[in-house]
């Protein structure tokens, strides 16, 4: 069990910080979109199936579209980000925050006794109950979470659309 | 007596042979051994089936066409021996592909130019984990099996887009962002077409949801989805979405060969491109068996007299003439323009999927009328569906003409 | 065959139907809305008549059918139909006048556009007055009441284009209405005290024993009576519609109306619905005859407003020179005559002189149409004469017509009618005055008929219209042969020989006449007067006719300004448009001046106020809140503008700061945990 | 080390790769990816405390994190059409060189 | 099954329909959207009807009564009810509002939107002679007055801004006086409900309760209400928003703004003012007694004086509206049951007479001024009944109905009022009468200038009416006369009624 979970922590973690350090955009992207297969996996590892199933339905199949959309909807021809002093600076700066704020996690967990309850199986929990769960305690939140996502698709498409609203749809 | 327990035998005989090559193997790998049992039979079956199904459309297309279709390959070491009527072509293609030229570009991406094909394949294999191929016949019994159909057909999107990034090609990536774009959008009144679904069986589960169809009323009306008014409709939307998704004729544009020479696959040849063709057959025999599962009472017989057939035989058949189907659609249909495409699904299907799902619920709702009540309650559902249905068909063709081509007429 | 009670209602029903045919039926519908108005009133005189052969089978009984109008409070509120002598005359007299009065007007009205509506107008006028008379409700007598006033407004006003026409018929509803707010009051008051206004009910009917002897014995404001004060303002009413003084200005301009309207409205029917109401109160007007200590007994009133008008009226119908004018004042006079006999005591006088005069005046007024309708609508006997000869058969009716009027004895029914009254005026012992003012009425109406008559029929033409003036269609001479030869045998009915009206109205079944003998006295002074009158009237005007249409007056040559102000009807109009006239548009000046002014202005001013503390309030505001502020912030804004530095704009220096920070605060928290 | 501290550190570390690239790239788009990749960390810890928490059958964990995706969607969306609206207006999607509302 | 929320339709139906309007009536065309108005609106006769069908007369409490909570924090309830009173009126409501829009057929000016606000109004007017209970009560009130103010302002005539800003300033003055008045009354009772309040009063604890809150405050509340309702009605002097605001309205307005609006000041007098206040009003009612004579003499004499045919009527409404609140004030300040049940009989018969002929005078005038394009002074015309007769018939009948001629439906109403105040009060009857003349006067002014003496020039060509005119003056005929002939019809609905209440007063 432990084997697996090292396993999929490795691909996990490799592949962002590979996708982090790559300058290709969209090897970046595939990479990531590997990673967070990899956080699916976790999941199934973990034994939440509905929710590994939710995330490669909505990363792998929905945001991994918009990513890739988006770079290459903003190329600007093939010449890479030239490597120069100030990204250099903030590379170095960013990964001495990072490396603080690591520092400061991995100190913390470490140094924390947790109490756990060390479960060999993973807690059932049938989708019904899921759903049920969803749609009671939780029905709030999920309205809310609908309307989030409504007003979302709504704003994204207005930020993204160039068109002025006078201007009639083309039709062919 | 003896019918019954050959068919009670048929019924449980893939398994039961299953079982028996695995009890021969050592006990750590027997786990290993019982699922790729199950993998190969999977394979193996439709494989041949992937195999036979571009032979059939083939014929299928020429009749509807009025010619003939393939019918020349014999048996290769035979030479003016029987033509089986072209039977063999299938290991024709097969022999051909595998020995063709397998050409990479020279700007390409080289991992993903072969990641793509092998990706896209895989992903269209994992949904048929999933599908209850009959009463006993479930490869994985997963709770929420329908959400990992759409998890892993999503996946395949990642696939296409590979092979046309990859490709450093033009038409290649604009063919694959059409393809995105039209798969997205079509995902969507896919995944609604079959909310309903879920809504009224209460499960995610794919073998719960064909068992919910296991009634009959006076022994030959099958409680099928399919013979609601909801489902019905549904099951045109899926079938609408399907078609869509797995970008078969009508909606065939990412590949359209006159206007994209062929789509992402252009940089493909050989068995690279077999692959992406296989995929594209998986996949369209994977959402004909979802939607049997969903709306065609799945492996469920038709009548109740009729189960006396191995109710995987009866799965396959149905799977069949969905293929059939396609193809028939296929030889009819237009091709629709890529703005037709897109309002198609977002001002028609979409709305309509929505709809649907609201008749649903009212169907839910009213499980408890009987008697005169059910004939209200059919013709409301009717009711609920039939005048959006007409009012957005009216408002997608409002003031949209045949396209007139200047140059063209004269 | 008799008719029951109940079914009354068919007399003014009919005409009604009549007149609904008339309003709907389209303009062209001549001959349809004629033959409806004329067939209806036949059938109308008909039931009237076998009403009049019931009533007279038992004259005592009042034979009553009430009925339920509308729910009011916890009982309901009754109209009804009332049957009794009284009724069944008045319904016989107005639908033969009626009719015939309809005939001619048939040739009459001929050439009229608005034909049909006048039969409508007609029709409605007919039912209105016969509800009025078979009414058992003071509230349904006031309602038919108010109907003829309407039909009488619209007939006035009937050649609506002329402004003429269209202010007498104002004028005509108005002045009437002033007096219908009496009668209103009274019935209002009527109500109040007794609770019902049916005539008889039983019992419970306010002309009945025991609601009088209650209005009688309630004593109210000047201690008059209550039935005393009630009376009286019923009396205003009946002041308004019998043209009595002072209310009497409307009557000559309402001659502004076809002739026959002229003829059955204002001089046979209408006119004469205020004698009828008095008759039919009686016992209420009669209430507190025997009362001693009151200020003022109802029917003196009567009397006295009865003997002003008659005089009056024949006053002034000497100066008039219109044919219609003069016939309106006379008019005017006989219904004075009229409420004289009521006022004395003697009903019976008074509805017999109704009756006859209904006949005669009918008869005067159609052979003034008759005149008028052959010399091309020319009014003006001065400009008419010798028409004796072109029109007989309208000469003759016409003169037997006025001799009636005039009261020439022993074979004309004025003559006895008219002889009834003064009998009873002479013996009435509370006052002479009216009985003389009677008897000089009877002097001046002899003396301007022979004027009427010497002017009109005598002497040459003195105008084209009368030249060429020839006898009218037997449509029009018919009716008036009719009504001359009622005018002369109805006396008959109630000689004091034979008094068979009298006595059917009064209720009693045996006729008991007397000697002529006993009244000879006075009917020899009468005979003298009306000889006297004659007299005079053939000096002055017969003698010597007329010459030319301008020529003046021979009274007016010898008394000028009398003249003058008899022919300006004794300035009554000038007076009532000098202060009542005026009072009105100064009250609605006033109303409007306070409208506009005063309440309007009060409006404006808190408005202006309201204004006034915006601009206020908005001054305060801009001036010290606004200064105040601005300088706050602008202190505000120096410290900003360093700040504002930091914001460098760079996303991933902002991050920087925020991960430091984060790093910070938790060894923060650590180290201070840690201590 | 418990299963539970080991996906612990995973998603620190997981944390903390997405926070030095949100620091260190100049592409609004891999500065959004790392936003992602927290968030995704963050899951990760709500995931673990689930299965080895006190309470694994209140399923709040496995209800949050489905909330939590959700809105990682809506910020994605949200996102990636700023960033094409930032290209749109300057032809770039260098980070830097957003800074017009500089004080 | 639950019953049919029947007043909740009647009240909502309109508002369905401007709701359609609103979403459908821009894709059709101009008379669609009429049409579609005409329905909505009809849809309050249609329901009344039903209404009517199943109400009981002899039954003296509401009916159809509906009540939901809905704001509990306030103890208030969503509480429909309809008795007599209420039935009434919504019958007066359903038969008019149609016909305004008949009036108002010919409107070019964005006939979607006269649509719309219309039947807003209409449905505010109705939830005023529905609600039970203050608070929604007055929410339907005030909200009458924002369609009102539109309605006024965009379609009226030339001088239509400043008359708007009048009546509503003026109207929400008076409106403010009377919510303060009840957050008076909710203070010291804990209740807005009309019935529970009344039963307060009645007992006698509701000026104590008021007292409690200072030594005058029953006062204050009384004469806050009092004059919320007086400037509605209006009562003199609280009147001068009237004549600009009906002579500026269209005509369609016009008519449901005298037809039905001011109708809702009464109905509060009668079911809010009287039975909360038995005691004050009877204090105040000889005061009040002179305030509408004021109106019944001053009204008359100033409408006299009006050379705007529009003008004039709206001052004959203000004389008609002052006999009711006449008998109303003479049955508060005495006692004497036949009297009263007459008087009120009368206010209520008054009240739908009243909407009948003034309606039917407002669209004779509008008729005028839309042939004659804009002119409507008195001096104007002459001789129209030679040139339509037709409309001078119907114009002649509104008008004699006007002045209370028998036989039409005006006389039995007046008859009653006088009837009953001169039981209660003769003297007041007695000048009241004075009012009876000067309307007549005026009236008969108005039918001569205008349709006698010899045609005007411009008048010659003049249409008769057409269709739609027809159809809309041909009702309220006919209802004249009916009226006038079997009132029992419209008393029926009420007498009861109107017997309980004369029977308990104080």
């Amino acid at each position: 069990m432990t084997f697996a979970l090292i396993i999929i922590s490795a691909l996990i973690l490799g592949c962002a910080a590979v996708a982090m350090a790559l300058r290709n955009l969209i090897h970046s992207a595939l990479l990531l979109i590997g990673s967070w297969a990899g956080v699916a996996a976790f999941y199934l590892w973990a034994g939440a199936e509905f929710v590994a199933f939710a995330q490669i339905l909505i990363y792998i199949g929905a945001i991994s579209m918009v990513v890739l959309f988006a770079v290459l909807l903003t190329r600007q021809g093939d010449a890479p980000e030239p490597v120069e002093f100030p990204s250099l600076s903030r590379f170095v700066t960013g990964l001495i925050a990072g490396g603080g704020v690591a520092g400061v996690l991995i100190g913390a967990i470490l140094g924390m006794p947790f109490d756990v309850r060390t479960a060999q199986s993973a807690p059932a929990l049938s989708v019904k109950e899921l759903g049920a769960q969803l749609m009671g305690p939780h029905a709030v939140s999920l309205l809310v979470i609908g309307l989030l996502l409504t007003v979302a698709l709504l704003g994204a498409v207005l930020l993204a659309s160039d068109r002025r609203p006078d201007q009639p749809e083309d039709t062919p | 007596m003896i019918i019954a327990a050959i068919d009670s035998y048929l019924e449980v005989a893939p398994l039961a042979w299953r079982d028996a090559v695995v009890q021969w193997c050592p006990e750590p790998t027997q786990w290993l051994v019982h699922h790729l049992i199950t993998i190969v039979a999977i394979l193996a079956v439709f494989g041949t089936l992937f195999a036979f199904t571009p032979l059939a459309e083939r014929k299928l297309l020429g009749r509807l066409q009025n010619r003939l279709g393939p019918n020349r390959s014999g048996l290769p070491w035979w030479q003016n021996g029987p033509k089986l009527w072209g039977l063999t072509q299938p290991f024709a293609d097969a022999v051909k592909a595998l020995t063709k030229e397998d050409i990479v570009p020279a700007a390409a991406d080289k991992l993903l130019h072969f990641l793509a094909p092998v990706l896209i394949v895989a992903f269209s294999l994992l949904t048929f984990a999933v599908l209850p191929f009959g009463r006993h016949l479930v490869p994985v019994g997963l709770d929420a099996a329908l959400l990992y159909f759409f998890a892993a057909g999503s996946a395949t999107e990642l696939a296409i887009f590979m092979a046309g990034w990859a490709s450093r090609n033009k038409y290649s990536l604009l063919a694959a962002m059409r393809a995105l774009a039209q798969v997205i959008s079509y995902e969507l009144p896919l995944i609604l077409s079959v909310v309903p679904i879920v809504l009224i069986a209460g499960t995610l589960s794919l073998q719960d949801i064909v068992l919910a169809q296991g009634f009959w009323t006076f022994g030959f009306l099958p409680h099928w989805f399919v013979f609601t008014p909801w489902g019905f409709a549904g099951f045109l939307l899926f079938l609408v979405s399907a078609l869509a998704e797995s970008n078969r004729s009508p909606f065939d544009l990412p590949e359209a060969e006159s206007e994209l020479i062929a789509g992402h696959l252009t940089e493909y040849s050989g068995f690279k491109y077999a692959l992406f063709f296989m995929a594209e057959y998986f996949g369209l025999t994977a959402l004909s068996g979802l939607g049997v599962t969903l709306f065609l009472g799945g492996w469920q017989a038709p009548c109740a007299f009729l189960q006396f057939i191995p109710s995987w035989l009866w799965f396959m058949g149905k799977v069949i003439g969905m293929l059939l189907l396609f193809i028939w659609i296929r030889g009819t249909l237009l091709r629709l323009r890529i703005d037709q495409l897109t309002r198609l699904a977002w001002q028609f299907m979409v709305p309509l999927t929505l709809i649907n799902l609201g008749n649903a619920a009212f169907w839910s709702l009213t499980a408890g009328w009987t008697g005169p009540l059910q004939l209200v309650r059919w013709g409301v559902s009717l009711a609920i569906i039939v005048i959006p249905f007409v009012l957005l068909g009216r408002r997608l063709s409002a003031g949209r003409h045949p396209r007139t081509y200047r140059y063209a007429a004269s | 065959m008799t008719l029951s009670a109940q079914y009354l209602w068919l007399i003014p029903a009919l005409p009604l139907a009549a007149a609904a045919v008339g309003a709907l039926v389209p303009r062209t519908g001549r001959a349809l809305a004629a033959g409806a108005a004329i067939a209806a009133l036949v059938a109308s005189f008909l039931v009237s008549c076998v009403a009049l052969v019931t009533a007279l089978a038992d004259p005592a009984a009042k034979l009553v059918y009430n009925f339920a109008w509308f729910d009011l409070g916890a009982g309901v509120f009754r109209l009804g139909w009332l049957l009794d002598p009284l009724t069944a005359f008045m319904c016989v007299m107005v639908t033969f006048v009626g009719t015939l009065i309809f005939i001619f007007s048939l040739g009459y009205m001929k050439a009229d556009a608005n034909f049909k509506q006048f039969f409508c107008f007609l029709s409605l006028f007919a039912a209105a007055m016969l509800g009025l008379i078979v009414a058992n409700s003071l509230l349904l007598l006031f309602i038919s009441w108010e109907l003829v006033g309407l039909a009488s407004y619209l007939l006035i006003g009937f050649w609506f284009h002329k402004p003429s026409a269209a202010a007498a018929a104002k004028k005509a509803f108005i002045t009437t209405r002033i007096g219908d707010l009496g009668l209103l009051l009274g019935l209002l008051w009527l109500y109040d005290s007794t609770g019902s206004l049916l005539f008889f009910d039983g019992g419970a009917g306010v002309l009945e024993a025991a609601a009088l002897g209650s209005l009688a014995a309630q004593v109210t404001v000047g201690g008059l009576v209550v039935s005393t004060a009630i009376g009286l303002l019923i009396f205003c009413g009946a002041i308004g519609k019998s043209g009595q003084f002072p209310l009497h200005v409307w009557l000559p301009d309402a001659m502004e109306g076809p002739t026959p309207v002229s003829a059955l409205i204002h001089a046979a029917t209408m006119v004469a619905a205020g004698v009828f109401l008095i008759a039919r109160v009686y016992p209420l007007m009669q209430a507190d005859a025997l009362l001693a200590a009151v200020p003022v007994h109802a029917l003196t009133v009567v009397a006295f407003i009865g003997a002003i008008t008659a005089l009056m009226g024949a006053c002034i119908a000497v100066a008039q020179n219109d044919i219609k004018r003069v016939l309106a004042f006379s008019t005017v006079s006989q219904l004075g005559y009229m409420m004289l006999a009521l006022g004395v005591g003697s009903w019976v006088a008074a509805i017999f002189h109704l009756l006859t005069h209904a006949f005669f005046k009918a008869l005067l007024f159609l052979g003034a149409g008759s005149v008028i309708h052959a010399a091309h609508h020319e009014q003006d006997i001065r400009s008419l004469g010798g028409l004796s000869a072109k029109m007989k058969v309208t000469f003759v009716t016409f003169a037997l017509g006025t001799c009636a009027l005039v009261g020439v004895p022993l074979f004309f029914s004025g003559f006895w009618s008219k002889e009834a009254i003064l009998h009873a005026a002479h013996g009435w012992d509370v006052s002479h005055l009216p009985f003389y003012a009677a008897v000089l009425g009877v002097v001046l109406t002899a003396f301007y008929n022979t004027r009427l008559m010497a002017e009109t029929f005598f002497g040459k033409p003195r105008s084209p219209a009368a030249e060429h003036a020839h006898e009218n269609s037997p449509v029009m001479t018919l009716p008036l042969v009719v009504l001359a030869v009622c005018a002369v045998v109805l006396g008959f009915l109630n000689t004091p020989v034979w008094p068979w009206l009298d006595t059917m109205l009064l209720g009693k079944t045996e006729v008991h006449g007397h000697s002529l003998m006993e009244g000879a006295g006075l009917m020899g002074l009468s005979v003298v007067l009306v000889a006297l009158g004659l007299g005079a009237g053939w000096a002055l005007y017969g003698r010597r006719t007329r010459v030319s249409a301008t020529a003046p007056d021979p009274l007016a040559v010898k008394a000028p300004r009398l003249m003058a102000f008899l022919a300006a009807k004794l300035k009554f109009d000038e007076l009532y448009d000098a202060t009542v006239g005026r009072l009105n548009s100064a009250s609605a000046a006033f109303a409007d001046f306070l409208e506009f002014w005063v309440w309007g202005g009060l409006v404006t001013l808190l408005a202006r106020l309201g204004e006034f503390t915006g601009l206020v309030n908005r001054e305060t505001d801009e001036r010290t809140l606004n200064g105040g502020f601005d300088n706050v912030s602008e202190q505000v804004r120096g410290p900003g503008r360093v700040y504002s530095r930091a914001q460098t704009g760079d996303v991933h220096g902002y991050l920087r700061f925020l991960a430091l920070g984060f790093v910070v605060l938790v060894l923060l928290v650590v180290m201070g945990g840690a201590k | 080390m418990s299963p539970l501290q080991i996906c612990l550190l995973l998603s620190s570390l997981l944390f903390c790769i997405g926070l030095v690239g949100v620091l260190s790239r100049g592409s609004a788009i891999l500065v959004l990816l790392g936003v992602e990749l927290m968030l995704n960390a963050a899951n990760i810890n709500f995931i673990a405390f689930w299965r080895y928490g006190p309470n694994p059958d209140a399923g709040t964990g496995i209800v949050f994190v489905l909330f939590s995706i959700a809105a990682a969607a809506a910020e994605a969306a949200v996102g990636f059409a700023l960033v094409i609206a930032v290209y749109r207006h300057q032809r770039n999607i260098r980070l830097q060189e957003a800074n017009r509302l500089k004080g | 099954m639950k019953s049919l929320p029947l007043l909740s339709l009647i009240v909502f139906a309109p508002w369905a329909g401007a709701v359609v309007l609103a979403f459908v009536g821009r894709h059709v065309g101009a008379n669609a959207n009429r049409t579609i108005a005409l329905l909505s609106s009809f849809s309050t006769l249609a329901l009344a009807g039903v209404a009517l069908a199943s109400f009981d007369p002899a039954a003296v409490g509401y009916q159809f009564t509906e009540r939901h909570a809905w704001i509990s924090a306030l103890h208030v309830d969503y509480h429909l009810g309809l008795d007599g009173l209420s039935l009434l009126l919504v019958l007066l409501t359903g038969i008019i509002s149609p016909l305004c829009l008949l009036a108002s057929w010919r409107v070019g000016r964005c006939p979607r939107a006269f649509g719309m606000l219309f039947l807003l109004l209409q449905g505010a007017a109705l939830g005023v002679f529905l609600a039970l209970d203050f608070f929604h009560w007055f929410v339907f009130w005030e909200l009458s007055l924002v369609p009102a103010f539109f309605l006024i302002k965009i379609w009226g005539g030339p001088g239509a801004s400043r008359a708007a800003y009048q009546f509503v300033i003026y109207t929400l003055a008076g409106g403010a006086c009377m919510l303060l008045g009840f957050a008076a009354l909710y203070v010291a009772t804990g209740t807005l409900n009309f019935t529970e309040l009344a039963q307060l009063a009645a007992a006698g604890e509701l000026a104590p309760k008021l007292a409690t809150l200072g030594t005058f405050w029953p006062q204050v509340v009384f004469v806050g209400v009092l004059l919320g309702l007086a400037v509605k009605v209006p009562l003199f002097p609280f009147h001068t928003w009237l004549p600009p605001a009906y002579a500026e309205a269209p005509t369609g307005v016009s008519m449901f703004l005298t037809g039905v609006m001011s109708k809702m000041g009464v109905y509060g007098f009668l079911r809010i003012l009287w039975p909360l206040f038995p005691e004050p009003l009877h204090a105040a009612a000889p005061c009040l007694l002179w305030l509408a004579l004021g109106g019944v003499v001053l009204g008359a004499f100033a409408a006299m004086k009006q050379t705007d045919l529009k003008r004039m009527i709206a001052y004959s409404s203000i004389n008609h509206l002052s006999y009711c609140l006449l008998a109303l004030f003479a049955v508060a300040g005495a006692s004497k049951p036949d009297a009263a049940a007459a008087a009120l009989s009368g206010t209520l018969l008054q009240m739908f007479n009243h909407g009948l002929s003034a309606a039917a005078l407002f669209a004779c005038v509008g008729i005028i001024e839309a042939r004659s394009g804009g002119p409507r002074g008195l001096n104007d015309f002459g001789g129209l009944r030679t040139v339509t007769p037709l409309f001078a018939g119907f114009c002649g009948i509104a008008l004699f109905s006007s002045l209370g001629l028998p036989g039409l439906n005006g006389f039995v109403g007046e008859f009653l009022i006088f009837r009953g105040v001169f039981g209660l009060a003769p003297w007041a009857a007695g000048v009241a009468c004075l009012g009876l003349l000067a309307t007549a006067l005026f009236l008969l002014t108005f039918w001569q200038r205008v349709f006698h003496g010899p045609v005007a020039a411009g008048v010659a060509a003049f249409r008769d009416l057409d269709r739609v005119e027809f159809l809309t003056l041909l009702p309220l005929v006919i209802l004249m006369f009916l009226l006038g002939v079997l009132p029992q019809i419209v008393i029926a609905l009420f007498n009861p009624l109107v017997t309980a209440w004369a029977a308990n007063l104080p």
